[in-house]
């Protein structure tokens, strides 16, 4: 067990430090970045550059344009970059879960017409899997794909599709037959996000943010050599999908316990600094111990990938913890400044109201991506083996599911 | 020993939910948030006035129906359930509940009508800033009836008429009322997490200020007032809960997932049985503090920050558990959770942050505990 | 609303308090009792003189021998005779579920037989509901009676039967046909607890205390005129016993928040008052207003009483919301003590070691009379109309169902 | 970087663990829980000893095996697995770690080699009442070698040959190593919570007591041992925590109620998943302390800290709710959930209760934020 470099990572960080030092823009990007498509020239320009370089998917074989590095490398590499004020986030996605998923399924063609331009940040990939009848329930698509000689027509709707208004390309999960039970009546295909039949509309956040987007289709044709996977088969490559998903190590995002500790030194509490109060004490002590539970179990998680073994799904305990810990850190920090607390201006607010944007945020983080009662039930039945619930939904005709009352 | 409002109490809550189920519909509500230049629901406040619930519970010498404290909490429980947004806890919890309190003779004549009627638009300026104000913090000072200093945050601040600010006088906490469209006073609107409330900094160079209560006294009386309208806001609180679990409910009720409905798994039906635990207590210690309220009993202040404390947790737990419960569509800015979550937030700390109260209820009781 | 007496109630007050001045035993019974029988003798005496004064079961109507009275005078008197070191906990499953099931299901002279006698404490009933493989299914009875001329024949065990070892008689909950779905087999009956075939079993507790019982039935008869109701129909009968359970308003037992906070000016942290520590204070002002929200909840529910309403199962929160409070607050009382904390030898640990015992007690707080999980699925679909557990064991014969892997 | 153990220590671990199921079982916690006269289990003491444990971290020259502190994490954890009802933590994490960070050469070399053969059984006596020691409240005081003052409670106080004592001596605290059996040396056995644990009043009445580490010292060098002992309960808590988790998924997955396993319920599977959350914080807190202890890391108080109150936590939750999972049958004195139970609170304050530890850590942050 050691927490420090090797001296072989050590020199990796040095020369992934110098190249960052050589080479990420001076001037630092917007901090909060909500991904809005304002900073995509610059994150375009800086993803060319780190691909030609090796630093973009460092696991990557070399066929395929990365160098072939170790996980622990990727990490050393991110820590490293996260000191830069450059925004690779439009591209995770696609190099995290579509990409991997074209690898697996497509054609030799398809491939390699694909990996590099996705690697160069030439070109954005979205992932078309939730429907607004389906929410949890991603297995629910009722999107319908119908042949059509050698084409697919496809109608139908996608929901909370992040990046889409950016995406070149995209992966769509499509119903193709509606008289099996519903894990086998779908299809995977490829999609160009241009084609015609493809309409974006952007979903209005409460919290002001619009990264998210419904995709409607009608009547749009792709061919069938546009399919990855066999037909019915497309649940098992959207599990495919969503096991790359899990394996892209995330960040914890937004103000940590130190900023609310910063806070507090700043704030005045019956004539005494907020930083006194043990009731903030003990609860930043809480918060921080979690905080760092996490990102040591993240560490854990690398050191099995760097060993070769296939890391369960433990991450999942990620999400759930650090949305709830952020969403009670922001109300305390709200409430720490008492009346004022409600003032979200940031040239007024203190951290230019960081903690009250976080309370308006992170309602969609214990959303998005599996809400905090789908993680429990995946960390119970996947890590645990405890039963699945009672399905009503498994041996009927996916025609005949009731979906809303 | 009876611990349900009357009949009458019922009749005229059920009145004031159909009245405001007509009038103020959440588009009402996004009429205010969606557009800033608008600060308050102007129709439906003159609506409340013609309605008499300004004048609930001022007294019938002056202009109200006077009625008790027990039917201006029926009220506010309806208003919040309704998000009404309206100066209503501004004015009358805060404003006329100050002048009853401690305002003179002549001051009640003059001000306590024009409330009732619905002409005057109250507001109450205590922060100076992040934290709470002490008498060591305050900087706005009255000197010779004039009154400089700024105020923030002030809700209502953009639209009052009358202002009850907490300031110094000779080295002295004092109440002054200010009249905010007189000279020496500006505003700025400023930019909160619940738009459908108006909020500003108030600045007063030389504000003609006139004490309200006794020289000193200042602390004392707004401690006061705050326990009154702590119990208010309690019932707005509450009526905003339990909306936020009824919502909860409904689309649990006809969401599905694998099949059957989401309110079928135990992870929402548990969620929603805690909800309905905290919205109980929440309720019970509200009505505990209305009968101090009503009653003038000395329980007050032990009974308003425990009515405080567990309508702020309720809320809190069951606007952000409604939006959990709705999925992603909870989080969009079309559908309503949106609004009861911000005006949560709003509430929680119009008043001064719960942990403040929690604070004062256990000094009360160390008190209670040496007695 | 009014939280003080009328008139009226407070000349009911100053009687009922005068009575207890002049009647209540001076010595005080020792504290936390625990109904180990050591008080049996005197807790009758009491309940004699309680009944013969009017103020046993007072909501009880004068043809049953009580006084006829309201739910806020019954309420008024509990108020007052909790200021007495007097015990009325033996009687409190016979009066409040037993005798009110056999007053509704029993023919006239069996009523006239039980009732007085349960009413002055002279015989003692408890309730043969649970299994060991129900658990929270109450409805899971395996115990049979099978049918035998003009008797039954009773085998099988019953488990947490509280009081058991003291009872004179108790209402047994028999299956009577495992050909039908398991809410349709079974059948009420009351049972003298010292016929023979019946043995009866402590059960040794983790926290010291043993009241609870295993009670076996081995070949016991029983005459067909001691069933209550008709055959098959036990479930409807045991609805109509558990919803008297409901009704029967209880108290919160153990340490409150107030004596929290009287231990902490007592513990000096740091050089400083525990009771100074705002991480206390803010604990200790969570806690109250969840104690006084059950206090004021009850209050609710007895108004209701009053007004001739039968109050819902809203009353479920109540044991959810004190346990979990008990068993928190215990666990930080211990923990303000630091090492200290663990002794529990009363003669030296402060309140006589009443939080390290809470600490032991409160796990089965959690859990008899309805595991926190069970009270929130009352609440649930009870109180908000939520649908139920999908049941696999609903058209089954109970013989078919599964009991344990 | 590499967060995990070496396949050596993961190898040295299951070697552990199996010899603990067979020599370990819940029978043997329970004969030392059930006789008040038993305060250890002798036999497994010696069988410890015997397989080098308790010489783990001892280096070779004082007669232990001269492995590091994770090889004494690895084991920690399965011993807290197994509820060892032997001297260990006091003997290995309090004694040893003192002498080795405290003694000098003379008694590394005297004390050293008899810990490790299993001769002598240590004890740190800190406490001498409710709350924690500070330099003002402590009153037991060393004249002339000489020791007087009263500790309680003394984990092992009953079996211990050799204690670590907080004392005073001219005004500055100092620790002291005070042999037991020595004249002036009375001893009470103390009723607690874990009976399977000893715990005892210590009396001193001029016994004799020989400086460890330095005078004035006495409080920073019980904060290092104690932060060195943190991080290897830390293990323990996690051992047993893990330990309820599988016997709650056992339980869950073979009772079965309403005709299907309680484990297919999200009421009971969302609360072993959070468990299974809070032991994986736990346990990765605990791995960092691990390393820090083992490296000597600056780090070492923020991680410890660290790691205390994450398992604090972790056991408690874990400890309880696997109670609540097995129903009324884990109320019983009969079923093992009870052990569990009442170690968790043992090992919340044998080494100081958690909230003293968070204090500590956002200190730590403090000064981290200032440097």
């Amino acid at each position: 067990m050691d927490f420090t470099d090797t001296p072989e990572e050590a020199a990796y960080r040095e020369k992934a430090r110098a190249w960052l030092i050589a080479n990420a823009p001076k001037q630092g990007l917007k901090p909060g970045r909500d991904h809005d498509g304002s900073d995509l020239a610059e994150a375009r320009a800086w993803q060319t550059k780190k691909a030609a370089a090796g630093y973009a998917q460092i696991t990557w074989p070399k066929e395929w344009g990365g160098p072939g590095g170790t996980p622990i490398q990727s990490v050393i590499y991110a820590q490293e970059e996260a000191k830069f004020a450059v925004n690779s986030g439009y591209f995770l996605i696609g190099l995290g879960m579509c990409i991997p998923t074209v690898m697996a399924f497509a054609d030799e063609e398809t491939k390699k017409r694909f990996v590099g331009p996705a690697l160069r940040g030439e070109e954005i990939w979205c992932q078309l899997f939730s429907e607004p009848s389906g929410g949890s329930d991603a297995a629910a698509a009722r999107t319908r794909a119908v042949r059509d000689g050698d084409e697919w027509v496809i109608n139908g709707q996608k929901i909370w599709t992040s990046g889409a208004h950016l995406s070149d390309y995209g992966i769509l999960l499509a119903r193709t037959d509606i008289d099996v039970p519903k894990h086998k009546g779908m299809t995977m295909f490829w999609i160009d996000m241009r084609s015609p039949g493809v309409e974006i509309r952007p979903i209005h956040q409460m919290s002001g943010a619009s990264g998210f987007n419904e995709v409607f289709f009608t009547d749009m044709r792709i061919k069938d050599s546009q399919r990855l996977g066999p037909v019915g088969d497309g649940w098992k490559v959207a599990i495919v999908t969503l096991m790359n998903e899990r394996l892209s190590v995330g960040d914890i995002r937004g103000l940590d316990p130190a900023q609310f500790l910063r806070l507090a030194r700043e704030v005045t509490i019956g004539g005494e600094s907020a930083a006194r109060n043990h009731a903030f004490r003990e609860k930043i002590a809480d918060w921080y111990v979690q905080f760092e539970g996490l990102k040591h179990t993240r560490m854990r998680t690398i050191t099995s990938l760097s060993r070769g073994q296939t890391p369960g799904p433990e991450n999942s305990i990620g999400k759930v913890v650090a949305a709830n810990v952020a969403q009670e850190m922001a109300r305390e920090a709200m409430e720490m400044l008492d009346q004022f607390g409600i003032i979200n201006d940031p040239s007024l607010a203190p951290l230019a109201a960081g903690f009250q944007n976080q309370v308006l945020a992170t309602p969609g983080n214990r959303i998005a991506g599996g809400t905090d009662e789908i993680m429990r039930n995946i960390i119970a039945e996947r890590v645990l083996g405890l039963p699945g619930d009672v399905r009503l939904d498994k041996d009927v005709a996916f025609k005949d599911i009731p979906s809303w009352r | 020993m009876n611990f349900d409002f009357s009949d009458e109490q019922k009749q005229l809550k059920n009145e004031a939910r159909r009245f405001l189920q007509r009038e103020c519909g959440p588009e009402r509500v996004r009429a205010i948030l969606d557009h800033p230049e608008k600060a308050y629901d102007k129709e439906l406040w003159t609506a409340a006035a013609a309605q008499g619930w300004l004048g609930a519970a001022i007294p019938e010498q002056h202009g109200g129906l006077g009625l008790g404290r027990l039917e201006l909490c029926a009220l506010a429980e309806e208003l919040g359930r309704a998000l009404a947004p309206i100066p209503f806890g501004s004015t009358i919890y805060f404003l006329a509940e100050a002048i009853l309190l401690a305002g003179s003779e002549t001051q009640r004549a003059k001000y306590l009508p024009k409330i009732a009627a619905g002409e005057l638009i109250g507001a109450l300026a205590s922060s100076e800033g992040p934290g709470e104000p002490t008498v060591a913090s305050l900087q706005a000072s009255v000197v010779g009836g004039k009154l400089t200093g700024a105020k923030l945050p002030v809700t209502d601040g953009d639209i009052a008429n009358l202002a009850v600010v907490l300031a110094k006088e000779n080295g002295q906490p004092g109440l002054f009322l200010v009249h905010l469209e007189g000279p020496g006073v500006s505003r700025k609107s400023l930019q909160t997490l619940d738009p459908s409330r108006d909020v500003a900094q108030l600045t007063f160079a030389g504000a003609a200020a006139e004490p309200l209560g006794g020289a000193g006294e200042g602390f004392e009386l707004l401690q006061q007032i705050l326990d009154r309208a702590a119990v208010l806001f309690a019932f707005e609180q509450v009526g905003g809960a339990d909306r936020c679990l009824e919502m909860s409910k409904d689309y649990a009720l006809s969401r599905y997932a694998f099949g059957r409905p989401i309110g079928s798994y135990q992870a929402i039906k548990h969620k929603l049985a805690d909800m309905f635990i905290k919205n109980e207590l929440a309720r019970s210690n509200a009505y505990y503090g209305a009968w101090a309220l009503n009653a003038g009993a000395p329980e007050l202040p032990t009974a308003a920050a425990a009515a405080r404390v567990a309508a702020c947790d309720a809320y809190w737990y069951a606007s952000k558990e409604n939006i959990q419960t709705h999925g992603g569509i909870g989080f969009t800015w079309e559908v309503d959770c949106q609004l009861y979550y911000r005006r949560c937030r709003q509430l929680a700390l119009v008043a001064g942050a719960p942990r403040a109260w929690k604070e004062r209820l256990v000094s009360q009781l160390e008190r209670r505990n040496v007695a």
